[in-house]
């Protein structure tokens, strides 16, 4: 039974890191744009697909396909923010919801158009190993997502807090007006985020179609919900916030299969992300919108 | 309510017309089942070909093809509309269960034929007289499966995993567990997952602790492939079992090794194939670039030559009167297996054909014969 | 005259054979129209039924919530329990519908309105989830295998009917003490709070119409289906009533109006595109919304919209002394 | 150094400013004054670039460069970035301060830096907490926190940690204590000294007139009245409709 | 009779204590006027009786009644109601509404009548319309009525904040810094709004930074200094307090050190 329960909280925890991974680039856009950017998932799963295609056509290796889906998201994040998203800054953040609804429909029916609809598998970029450790084990895989989602936060994390470009992004997200007069270039600063933010929805794309090995137009749908509900969970715009957040999500739908309840996964997942808000209603590393009246 | 008035009868063209025979085509090409509507509509394209070599009645047939998406509320739409605009005197309906029974219904009150090409489940062609289905009924199957997996294989540990919000992997499950039980074997573990979960190693770590000797999973191949990838990394020797859920080529394409040896039934296979199918086969492979006709592209055709079958036999291209024809239909030799209609107008096909996945592809397993009561 | 018309029984008849007139209207063309056409209009009459509901939430009160399909499920099955299990009547069905939703919203109202903006998106969303896998493991609902054999009791003139008698609920409701307080509530919590509005209560009232609304959305769906399962209720169907909402014009009637039935017209009209539909759907929400950033309709009023249309002697605005 | 010319702005359809001509010469403290919405604030948002211009004739030129207009000679409209008009040495504190609420102290003052190459160096800072003691105080502190007061305190910190050469102030002193009042134009007097250039909109007028150079009376969108400041305080129209006297 | 009053009331965000141990009373139907440096607590106090804060120490109670605990949206009908330091209206609202919302506690009609619009209900919405116009006039908006709250000029919000809180019949009305962004001659006319309100029996309870407005109108006034009291008395007696002068008033002689070119 014990072995039992810590391999549960290492499945847990690779599946939280898959979570996390998604939803770090998602906090990022969120948390600096003010919009749920409901477009992310299918960012991810275009990422996904890049990989896909670069592994197959070229016998690349895995960091060729990676960096070639990063870069490829990239430019489309930043392209679809310019179309979709940028005449809006002005306007409601539910007007620029449905744009992002109607940008993510637009991608994963292009997706359906040209590669159809079913799930496909991911050819090996390298070998799987397993590790026994006592009476559990761990894959390289599930090693590898963990140390990438760790790395990526802290680096994140890092340059938000730290970098002059960091300090921008969070001045635009803040007060844009202000921003401005202060010499930011609002409009290169969420080219930025959104180029960062995209390039990380790709390589998580990448990691986790090699990690499930399986990519499918609507893959993107239920990343996004699961980015988002990490997001919030972990608090608006913080980055370790995401990762605690993915990482709690993760636990709880693997604590809810290990006591039988596995019928239940998602509403347990649920039922804890709503009784944690209910006590931390800004989330868990949230500020508390402390606005002084 | 107030505005029940009965349903205008529709008034079909004349039958010494020259038009064409407008046939429906309801399934999804985009969305989550997009894959089984796609293949329907393949086989049916092969048999408007056939047919319009010498027409139906001197007519030609021609397929009016509308796309829901796998959602209700554009099903419903599109019933109505391919009956009252394209009037279309027939309806291939949706391979699945669920929209089956709602596109019947209406099928059913506007008096069209509707006739579904994958609907295993249960409660559909009792919705009335103009619903049928050329299917391999889970109930038949489903235990012919199972008595030849405990009984001449011997594996009578078994773990019963349920795709929970995938209505024919709920109901296929049910049957699964009774015939286990039946047979003699023993569900050592129910698990449960849900369509389009990526992550299984919670319910594998569960399994495994069990020991199971075959792994019945009542849901699509997808997530059978997913499973049985995770099984073998956590080295579970178990094969898995399922329904026609698991016909689908991404099994091998997804699963590879790890789907090695995974048993499943269906209502059709390539092999052995007799010369009607075998005719069928190569027809297709030329026309869709060296692909094998899956399941519902072969029930698809079928669905279709049978009602052009009713047609002819009638003489008349109202629903009405076809329909009787058709319900009549006794030992059809179709591509997908020798069909008839009981009273009752479900389908008796034999055989059932038990598939295993040898290198990669469906091998004929073994052919059970269905006796027709 | 003018005295006449601003006698509330005689504004009460006028209201009456306008929902009369309105039935008689929908029950001709009932009788005309070709089936589909009419399944499409009577599909525009649920969701804006809906939509409404989701308006006075989301445009009027501010709470942004992605989980209105829940309401939706919950009246879906109640009305289908309460006709199929019960025999109620069909129309009493769909008020059951509508009360065990809006119930509902108030229960659930309570702890998760303390929540503010995507906190709340998110808890509505989760909730929704939770409903959902409820009825995908409930006896009573028959879980993921769907409710069989409900009556397709919704005819076009029902849905109509109550389409309109929502719509006028709608537009009393803003145009009161109640609906400005929920206006007021959208604009600035602190300050509504210190002109003396209990946001708990209107948030929760707002929730319980829109709750309500959606109920009865679904009990109609429920009885036009005939068939209903867990999967009808999933996450997009919340994303489309809000889209409905946004894209007409958040906390505009006329515009909710308008939304219903361009984005429930257009996949149909869509339809000859075949594959290339659900791409040409996506790019038109953006291109709708990048030109209309207030969505088709936003800002307009219902009154001023109407009384600018056909310069309505100002029959009903006598007393708003100008 | 700066210089508007028929300028017209609209919010929409309302026209909030009507063909608006003003210079601010190097080295000069202009003041603007007005009544509530007579468009002070919509004229100092123009200049640097929040609003745009509604007319293509309407020319804003600062150090010679079009911010809006038509160059002579040329046909190109030009319509600079604002980010580009702070790094060409303008600085605005906004009306409502717009503080960055969720950023410590120490991070708006950064941010204050920010067209600047390299970071700030200590002394920057301290020249801040020199005037504002209060800050020095309080730089873990988040601004949006902080009250009114000490919030105007950090957006006119702000400004200065960016070294303009062109200062345009809205309101600066309001909703400070009267010693803080003082304090603000005895820096804006100490800066000018030192190089910067300044534009003033100030409801004190009593000190912004004492302070400035000349001074322009805007009217409900329109130029009424301009001229060096001490001959305007002694107007008797403005003495009685902006010195309340 | 004291309508108001606070009893060693603190209150501490953190390390910082920002309202200490104060003591204050407003009496019925005066002009009182809280005046301090930046920072020292003023606003805060105004939170902590509309119970937007609630205090860490101390009570406060008005009409004998004791507010701790009363969420705010009863402190409004309770007849305390306030403007806010920085502006908050509901700026997509047109200024009538944002007036007519101000009446909203003083308004009974509830679902029901929204639904049946029964005559009461419209007689009610008659008479709100009546006063929230009535008000408006008042503070010189009339013409604005139609026009959105955040179209409006800074000093005709402050205007518009006050208007919203007379429609609910306050008895007493908390300002804060309501001359903010106001030139002289619009603070001459401000005070003489003021002095109109409470001439109709409101309190008046006022934080302000401007020194002419606050020495004319105000009978008496309160100085807070880091959270606590340093003075209280009328105009006279504060002005000359020398601990005033020092925290807040400074030598209130402008000299421009800058020789004029
Ligand atoms: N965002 C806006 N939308 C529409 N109209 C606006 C907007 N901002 C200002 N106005 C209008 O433009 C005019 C000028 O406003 P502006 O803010 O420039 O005045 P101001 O002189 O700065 O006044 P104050 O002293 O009150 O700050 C006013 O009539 C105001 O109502
Ligand atoms: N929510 C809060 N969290 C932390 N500190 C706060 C909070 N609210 C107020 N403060 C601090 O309490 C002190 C008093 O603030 P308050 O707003 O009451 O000052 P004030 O007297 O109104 O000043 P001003 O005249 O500048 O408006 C300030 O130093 C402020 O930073
Ligand atoms: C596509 C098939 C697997 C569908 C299944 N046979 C059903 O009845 O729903
Ligand atoms: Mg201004
Ligand atoms: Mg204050």
């Amino acid at each position: 039974m014990f072995n039992n329960i810590m391999q549960q909280l290492v499945n847990g925890l690779a599946l939280g890191s898959i979570y996390a991974l998604i939803a770090l680039g998602y906090t990022m856009v969120y948390g600096i744009i003010g919009m749920i950017n409901f477009a992310y998932g299918e960012i991810f799963m275009f990422g996904a697909y890049a990989g896909l295609v670069l592994a197959l056509t070229n016998y690349v290796n895995v960091y060729v396909a990676l960096l070639g889906a990063t870069l490829i998201t990239m430019v489309l994040g930043v392209v679809i923010e310019r179309v979709a998203y940028k005449p809006l800054r002005r306007s409601s953040r539910l007007s620029a919801l449905i744009s992002a609804i109607g940008v993510s429909i637009f991608l994963s029916s292009f997706m359906v158009k040209v590669k159809g609809p079913n799930t496909r598998g991911f050819p090996k970029l390298f070998e799987n190993r397993i590790f026994e450790i006592g009476n559990f084990q761990i894959t390289i895989y599930q090693i590898v997502i963990i140390g990438v989602a760790g790395l990526l936060m802290l680096g994140l994390h890092l340059f938000v807090t730290y970098s002059k470009t960091g300090r921008a992004m969070r001045a635009c997200s803040q007060d844009q007006d202000a921003a401005k007069l202060m010499g930011v270039n609002v409009d290169r600063v969420i080219s930025i985020t959104f180029a960062i933010g995209s390039g990380l929805a790709g390589a998580a794309g990448v990691l986790s179609g090699i990690y499930f090995n399986a990519v499918q137009p609507y893959m993107g749908l239920l990343a996004g919900l699961k980015a988002f509900a990490a997001a919030v969970l972990g608090g608006i715009g913080s980055i370790p916030g995401a990762m605690i957040g993915g990482l709690m999500i993760g636990l709880a739908e693997i604590l809810g299969i290990t006591v039988n309840l596995s019928e239940y996964k998602d509403a347990f997942a649920f039922t804890i992300l709503i009784l944690v808000l209910l006590f931390k209603p800004s989330g868990i590393m949230g500020r508390k919108a402390n606005k002084k009246v | 309510g107030c505005g029940n008035k009965p349903a205008p009868t529709t008034t079909p063209s004349a039958t010494d017309s020259k038009e064409p025979i407008k046939i429906g085509f309801l399934g999804a090409k985009t969305g989550d089942v997009a894959i089984y509507g796609l293949n329907t509509l393949k086989g049916l394209n092969m048999a408007i070909a056939e047919l319009n070599k010498d027409g139906v009645l001197g007519r030609q047939v021609q397929l009016v093809e509308e796309d829901n998406a796998g959602q209700k509320d554009q099903a419903i739409n599109i019933t109505n509309k391919l009956i009252s605009q394209d009037k279309v005197v027939a309806i291939i309906g949706d391979p699945t269960t669920g929209i089956t029974r709602v596109a019947g219904s209406i099928a059913n009150t506007k008096k069209t034929v509707i006739i579904s090409a994958g609907a295993t489940g249960t409660n559909v062609v009792e919705i009335g007289p103009y619903v049928f289905r050329d299917t391999l009924l889970d109930t038949i199957a489903a235990p012919a499966t199972m008595k030849y997996v405990i009984q001449e294989k011997n594996w009578k540990n078994v773990a019963l995993i349920t795709s929970k919000n995938n209505d024919y992997s709920v109901s296929l499950s049910k049957i699964f567990s009774d015939a286990i039980v039946a047979n003699g074997g023993k569900v050592a573990i129910e698990e449960f997952i849900q369509d389009k979960d990526t992550d299984f190693s919670g319910q594998i770590t569960k399994i495994k602790a069990v020991n199971p000797d075959v792994i019945v999973f009542s849901g699509y191949y997808t997530e059978g492939a997913l499973i049985m990838k995770k099984a073998r990394e956590v080295g579970i020797k178990a094969v898995m079992v399922g329904g026609d859920g698991l016909q689908g080529d991404d099994l091998m394409k997804i699963g590879g090794d790890a789907v090695e040896g995974s048993i499943s039934y269906a209502g059709f296979s390539p092999e052995q194939p007799t010369p009607n199918t075998e005719k069928f086969i190569n027809a297709y492979k030329a026309k869709y670039n060296n692909e094998l006709p899956d399941l519902f592209a072969a029930q698809g055709y079928d669905a279709l030559m049978l009602v052009a079958k009713a047609i002819k036999d009638a003489t008349s291209a109202e629903p009405e009167k076809f329909k009787d024809t058709l319900a009549a239909t006794k030992n059809y030799d179709g591509v997908s297996g020798t069909i008839s209609f009981q009273a009752s107008r479900e389908p008796i096909k034999t055989p059932v054909y038990l598939l295993e996945v040898k290198g990669g592809k469906f091998a004929l397993l073994k052919k059970v014969p269905i006796e027709m009561k | 005259m003018k005295k006449l018309l601003n006698n509330w029984l005689v504004q009460v008849l006028l209201f009456l054979s306008m929902l009369g007139l309105t039935a008689y209207g929908a029950q001709i063309i009932n009788d005309i129209m070709p089936p589909y056409i009419l399944m499409i209009g009577l599909f525009i009459g649920i969701n804006l039924i809906m939509a409404l509901g989701l308006n006075l939430i989301t445009g009027v009160t501010g709470q942004l919530t992605l989980g209105h399909a829940a309401f939706m499920s919950i009246g879906a099955y109640a009305s289908a329990i309460a006709t199929v299990n019960y025999d109620l009547p069909f129309l009493l069905g769909v008020f059951i519908g509508g009360l065990v939703a809006g119930l509902v919203g108030i229960i659930i109202g309570f702890p998760t309105l303390r929540l503010t903006g995507d906190y709340l998106a998110i808890a509505t969303l989760g909730f929704a989830e939770i409903v959902r896998v409820q009825f995908t493991n409930m006896k009573i609902t028959n879980g993921a295998i769907g409710f069989l054999g409900i009556e397709g009791a919704t005819t076009f003139p029902i849905v109509m009917t109550i389409a309109v008698l929502t719509i006028c609920a709608m537009v009393w409701l803003e145009n009161s003490r109640n609906g400005r307080a929920m206006l007021a509530i959208r604009e600035d919590e602190v300050a509504s709070s210190a002109v003396g509005i209990n946001t708990t209560l209107y948030k929760i009232q707002a929730f319980a119409i829109g709750a309500f609304c959606a109920g009865v959305g679904g009990a109609l769906f429920a009885h036009t289906t005939t068939f209903i399962q867990p999967t009808d209720f999933g996450f997009l169907k919340s994303i489309d009533i809000l889209s409905i909402v946004v894209l007409g014009g958040l906390g505009s009637i006329p515009g909710t109006i308008i939304g219903a039935i361009v984005l429930t017209a257009a996949p149909e009209i869509l339809r000859p595109l075949s594959n290339y539909r659900m791409m040409v759907y996506g790019a038109l929400l953006v291109v709708i919304m990048i030109f209309r950033p207030y969505g088709l309709l936003g800002g307009v009023n219902l009154r001023q919209a109407v009384r600018r249309a056909i310069m309505w002697p100002k029959k009903k605005q006598a007393g708003r002394g100008e | 150094m700066l210089k508007l010319e028929n300028v017209d702005v609209s919010y929409g359809s309302i026209k909030a400013l009507h063909g608006i001509s003003l210079e601010v010469k190097a080295g000069e403290i202009v003041a603007l004054i007005g009544a509530n919405g007579a468009g002070k604030s919509t004229t100092l948002r123009t200049i640097s670039g929040l609003l745009k211009p509604a007319n293509k004739d309407s020319k804003v030129i600062f150090k010679e460069e079009y911010i809006f207009g038509i160059r002579e000679g040329s046909r190109k409209y030009e319509c600079m970035a604002p980010y580009k008009i702070v790094e060409m040495g303008l600085s605005h504190v906004p009306e409502g301060r717009h503080v960055f609420p969720l950023m410590t102290v120490y991070e708006n003052l950064l941010m204050g830096a920010h067209s600047h190459k390299g970071k700030p160096g200590q002394s920057d800072f301290d020249r801040v907490y020199h005037h504002f003691p209060r800050l020095k105080e309080r730089i873990k502190q988040v601004a949006g926190t902080l009250s009114g007061g000490e919030q105007q305190m950090v957006a006119m910190g702000r400004a200065l940690m960016a070294s303009p050469s062109l200062l345009i102030l809205d309101e600066p002193s309001m909703g400070l204590a009267p010693m803080l009042v003082e304090e603000i134009f005895h820096i804006i007097e100490d800066i000018n000294v030192a190089g910067t250039t300044i534009l003033l909109v100030e409801q004190n007028a009593h000190l912004a007139l004492e302070i400035s150079n000349r001074a322009y009376v805007l009217e409900t969108g329109t130029i009424v009245l301009e001229g060096p400041a001490q001959e305007l305080a002694k107007n008797e129209a403005i003495r009685r409709s902006y010195l309340g006297e | 009779m004291s309508l108001l009053s606070l009893h060693n009331v603190t209150i501490r965000f953190g390390g910082l204590t920002a309202v200490d141990t104060l003591n204050l009373e407003v009496q019925q139907g005066e002009i009182l006027a809280l005046i301090g440096p930046n920072g020292a607590g003023k606003s805060t106090v105004f939170n902590l009786i509309t119970s937007i804060y609630q205090p860490t120490e101390g009570k406060i109670s008005f009409d004998d009644k004791p507010l701790g605990g009363i969420p705010t949206h009863k402190i409004a009908d309770m007849g305390i109601t306030r403007t806010f330091q920085t502006i908050r209206l509901f700026s997509e609202l047109s200024v009538l509404d944002n007036v007519k919302i101000g009446g909203h506690c003083r308004g009974k009609a509830g679902l029901f009548h929204a639904l049946t619009r029964l005559p009461s209900m419209k007689r009610e919405e008659v008479e709100l319309e009546e006063k929230s116009i009535k008000a408006l006039e008042f503070l010189d908006l009339a013409s604005k009525r139609d026009e959105m709250a955040k179209n409006l000029s800074y000093g005709e919000q402050r205007r518009l904040e006050i208007a919203r809180a007379l429609v609910s019949k306050p008895k007493i009305l908390l300002l804060d810094e309501p001359a903010a962004g106001m030139n002289p001659q619009e603070k001459v006319v401000l005070m003489e709004m003021i002095r109109r309100i409470r001439d109709t029996g409101i309190t008046i309870f006022l934080v302000e930074h401007d020194m002419k407005l606050v020495m004319n109108i105000s009978e008496r006034i309160a100085v807070l200094d880091y959270g606590k009291k340093i003075a209280e008395g009328n105009p006279l007696e504060v002005r000359s307090n020398k601990a005033v002068i020092e925290a807040y008033l400074g030598s209130g002689q402008f000299k421009s050190r800058r020789i004029r070119r």
